[in-house]
């Protein structure tokens, strides 16, 4: 695993330039229906992500391109499937909030709030199974955010995990909000206190900085990988950018603009540019460039999928649906 | 006269209703800063105990308001996304249906499933484009489904005042819609009771939701080569079954355009209660969703997979050519 | 509020008598479909009523008899419901599982585990509106198994009343297993501290003993009533009978007889018996036969509904369904 | 030739594909102890790790199942009670059943959800009495309905192996049914292949599940009137109109027995079908549930609900005074 203080610098400078690079494309209409901006909560997916393996399986949100990222997925691609072309990660069909890769562990970022939960739990279950009990010692890991611990089958998932010993991380972002809920009108008690209720280990981390959360992380992951089941981590951060892109016309007033100031005072690229040399972080930052430049171009100049392919992949089988026009 | 848009026809519905009643409330998620609009104003106006923002829990709040119309209330549920439908399943088909014929009629339970927003926004992909009304008409509760802002307007209050549940979609292709109106003239509107857009005598369109405005300027389109009736039941279930009939019983030929998925939706529905009913001169025919759509990213492909004008026209040209 | 010993006694016993009545309706074919019988749990259901007002609200599950007798209900009504007879509390729509009383705050028992509590939030908030913030102070009661701390919604709602601060019971009969499935089996962590991570006082209580269930509750209904929000109380007692009377037929095996008669040396009816004298109980007992004999003749001699109104009360308004048949 | 009961067809299913198939367990309520009988034996045979018995937990239990089939496993879930298809609707139609199409077909979903005992028990009320497999067909989730034991087998065994997601209903009014059957000859049956049960040339009776036994009784009875074909579809997602079409086609009258609520059930999709593609020589007739049916617990009640027999008769001489 990369999991160097310039690896982290890396992943956690990538997302941040790709969300920005994105948000440009919404505005100039080339990403239809707009992004969930990860801007703010780097430091999460880039610890966490640091601390698991190629064969390790995530599961992701609406707010996911951070998390797909981390785990190894092509900018490029990346781009192509936010754009809706055939080149996408999906070929287009799911885009942001559906981006996959499966041949990297990535079983998808997901659109329903707290529905990661369980999918993640059966399929690190399944993948021990598969590898014959031991073998890859794969681990899951389900990104959520705060809204989502008030989801009935995210707390169901917990309870399975933890009586199965199943090797899965549940990692809450609390940002504070829940698109215009703060937490402290969605949570009664704690989100730790969730964990616990299932007599699963559930720590606080600073979740603006890539270290501390690589290093919680790792301790879970190990934990996971020795057969003793899940951990939940809360990681404290803040979403700078909107909830949705949509913001950006219709300012909706949930939080004060001093709020959002002070909180970009703590920068998790900054905090982790701090422990590599300037040299080194121009050198990451200009290849960066490079890459976006590159998954950009890429993305903008590839074809958009033929409409007559629109039910391709609805079937597995490849058993074709009846049409809906009339003759 | 005002321009009155849907949206704000069912923002004064809410209002309208919460000053009438004190036993209304309104539920959900962002409903007090109104993310979506239709609840702009009503925190101010009626404050906290009347407008609460609900944590992410659709299956407890959906409860939640079962239990407080038990106890005499009438709470209106607003949801962000249409699929959210599928997950309050239960707490709707299951409990709240079932209440009062279950307790030999102790009690009621009148809550307002309110959906803005349903059926296919412009990018919002597999999870949150989907149009489940003919699911809440096959389990048998009350479900609306507004084309125009008067109607929307009119159907929200009916809803909201209807001693059972109803679920109240306003597809996310009407929300633009305005409507001149005198804000007068506004009125609850019946449940199960269509209306005719436009008076045909060749062929019978019978369209829901936003696809009612598809149907009239197709209508209106081809107007020299076919008189087209244009019919909008307005409600899935309760359906104006003898308005329909009426309509199909003066032209004999039956086209239905309808935003679910082709296996058992509406369209269906229509179909074959009409060929029990009616002798036709020619085949009905129907412009649905694929069946088990799935509605992809890509804009080309999210459209390819919407009933369409060009289908409707076919289809019409379809029954037109027979009999 | 009836809360003597005399009056836990009296309750602890009618619905021992009344459930061993409806197993012998059962054999005899009278009662169709079975039931879930309460022998053994009488304790709870009696010591958690002898606490709430005839105001306050409860509601039930699938194993309901005991709460919806020990609030109040008409056994003739309730043991002609349970026949289907068209004097019963829902006019023999409902049955065994849905046995309600409106008038006694008898919100109703309800068939799919779990489901109840949200619906017992939602009424208790809405009665303390109704009744203008104060007034009344109902208190709502919801009953439910160990099974059903594993169902999202329930957990949900435990999180919405702790949030709300509404005034509701969550009252967890632990009888060690759901249907076969075993505490240990189905529970990870403790069942009290699902309540504890919302923030709730969380506590178990001999659920054998009617008075110490009584004190739990006392102390947790004047808590919600004062406006200090929601309380889960979790009841150890054990199931004497089978989880449904399927089982006196189909003898599955999943406890042996040994913990069975093990269990039954500890009886809820005896133990609240040894705290009245030996004359009062005589009198109680033959008071509560009189009462049984004159429920099951009711019973028995009431009509069945007309199958002409088989869609009676489908929608409150009356409106009418179209019919099933073909012409 | 041994009695081959329709539970012994569910349950022999089960292991011929536990066993061939290392990939493939089971999960459910009180499996490991057979409580539906349909698991019996299995956990003596193949043990803890692939016969789990799970917490009530059915939305977690079915998404783990989306998980572990991601990952490559072929779940079969087992459901107590046909309600529970209403609480899981969010996982398998918004999530296992639109994984394919969102993933660009990176990933495959073999899940199978086995309902033992779906319909009306006796005497288990308004939330234990479901059918709700028009609901799935509509959403395009493949869904089967066998009426016969071997049929049982054959279509289980085929949704196991089959990579989307399945739904197999076993309705509660089939599970006394038994067969004569040489186990030499248990094969998988197709998805998509319906089965004519008896040849006929007045009229054909498309019945569903269980009430092809009921439509074969009353063809019986009605010999000496009717020539009567009983078409049974098997699988009512997807559904083998070909089949239907050409019965329909010989017969030109039609007759639908569905145990789904009226609106947008099965037998409405059936015969808009038919009627969009066929010219039949009297209007066609269903039975069904009422619209919004709630299942009073009363017995004559409940039996008042469903469809019957008589009614089927009726509908029967209807179709056949006509034309
Ligand atoms: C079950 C469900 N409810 C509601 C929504 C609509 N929605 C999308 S994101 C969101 C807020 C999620 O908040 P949180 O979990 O804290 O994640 P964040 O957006 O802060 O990253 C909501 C309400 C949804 N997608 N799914
Ligand atoms: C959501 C749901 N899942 C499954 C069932 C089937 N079922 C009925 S009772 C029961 C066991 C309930 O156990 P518990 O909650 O401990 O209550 P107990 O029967 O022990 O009183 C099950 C699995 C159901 N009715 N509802
Ligand atoms: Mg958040
Ligand atoms: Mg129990």
């Amino acid at each position: 695993m990369a999991d160097t203080p310039a690896d982290l610098y890396r992943t956690t400078r990538l997302i941040r330039r790709f969300e920005e690079r994105a948000v440009e494309l919404v505005h100039k209409g080339v990403i239809v229906g707009g992004i969930h901006p990860y801007i703010g909560q780097e430091a999460i997916a880039a610890g966490v992500c640091a601390a698991l393996r190629p064969t390790d399986i995530i599961t992701s949100t609406h707010r996911g391109h951070g998390h797909v990222l981390a785990k190894g997925a092509d900018p490029a691609k990346m781009l192509a499937e936010l754009a809706g072309r055939s080149t996408g990660l999906n070929k287009g069909r799911g885009g942001s909030m559906h981006a996959a890769d499966f041949s990297l562990g990535i079983f998808g970022a997901n659109a329903i709030v707290g529905a990661n939960g369980a999918i993640t739990v059966g399929a690190a279950w399944a993948a021990r199974r598969k590898a014959g009990g031991n073998g890859e010692n794969t681990v899951g890991v389900s990104f959520f955010g705060d809204g989502a611990v008030s989801q009935g089958v995210l707390l169901e998932a917990m309870n399975l995990a933890a009586l199965w010993k199943v090797p899965v991380l549940f990692v809450c972002e609390n940002n504070g909000y829940a698109t215009t809920l703060t937490v402290e009108d969605a949570v009664a008690g704690t989100i730790t206190g969730r964990g616990a209720a299932f007599g699963m280990p559930a720590t606080t981390v600073d979740g603006m900085d890539p270290q501390a959360v690589l290093d919680a992380a790792r301790e879970a992951v190990d934990r996971a990988r020795a057969g003793n089941g899940p951990s939940l981590i809360e990681c404290l951060t803040y979403r700078y950018d909107a909830h949705h892109t949509w913001e950006h016309k219709a300012r909706v007033r949930y939080r004060d603009n001093d709020e959002v100031a002070q909180a970009r005072n703590t920068d998790p690229v900054e905090i982790q540019a701090a422990r590599i040399s300037p040299v080194e972080r121009a050198e990451i930052d200009a290849r960066i460039e490079t890459v976006l430049d590159e998954a950009v171009a890429f993305a903008v100049s590839s074809p958009h999928p033929d409409p007559a392919g629109a039910l391709d992949y609805l079937y597995a089988t490849g058993m074709r649906a009846r049409s809906g026009g009339g003759w | 006269m005002p321009r009155l848009s849907y949206q704000k026809a069912l923002n004064r519905a809410l209002t309208d209703e919460l000053a009438r009643d004190p036993d209304v409330f309104v539920l959900g998620e962002d409903i007090r800063v109104a993310v979506s609009n239709v609840t702009a104003g009503l925190f101010d106006k009626f404050g906290p105990e009347r407008v609460l923002d609900t944590p992410l829990s659709e299956q407890a709040f959906t409860s939640f308001a079962t239990g407080a119309a038990l106890a005499g209330m009438r709470p209106v549920i607003e949801f962000q996304i249409p699929s959210l439908l599928f997950l309050v399943f239960e707490q709707i088909a299951n409990q709240a249906h079932k209440f009062s014929l279950m307790t030999g009629g102790q009690c009621t339970v009148p809550v307002t499933y309110l959906v803005p927003g349903s059926g296919s926004r412009t990018g919002w992909a597999g999870q949150h484009s989907d149009h489940p009304y003919s699911l809440y008409a096959h389990v048998g509760v009350k479900t609306v489904l507004p084309a125009t802002p008067t109607d929307a307007y009119g159907l929200l209050v009916t809803a909201i005042r209807d001693d059972d549940p109803v679920v109240v979609f306003a597809p996310a292709g009407a929300l633009a819609v305005r409507e001149d109106v005198d804000y007068a003239d506004l009125q609850p509107v019946p449940l199960g009771v269509g209306r005719v857009h436009r008076a045909g005598t060749d062929v019978t369109v019978v369209a829901l939701g936003h696809l009612v405005h598809d149907a009239l300027a197709v209508a209106e389109e081809m107007a020299r080569d076919a008189s087209i009736e244009v019919f909008d039941p307005r409600t899935v279930y309760p359906f104006d079954w003898d308005g329909l009939i009426a309509s199909v019983s003066k032209t004999g030929r039956l086209v239905v355009i309808d935003d679910s998925n082709r296996t058992s939706g509406m369209a269906g529905e229509i179909i074959a209660t009409v060929a029990e009913q009616c002798q036709l001169t020619a085949p009905p025919a129907r412009v649905t969703r694929p069946d088990g759509a799935v509605l992809p990213f890509a804009l080309d492909l999210d459209r390819a997979v919407q009933p369409s004008r060009a289908q409707l026209v076919t289809a019409i040209q379809g029954v037109m050519k027979d009999g």
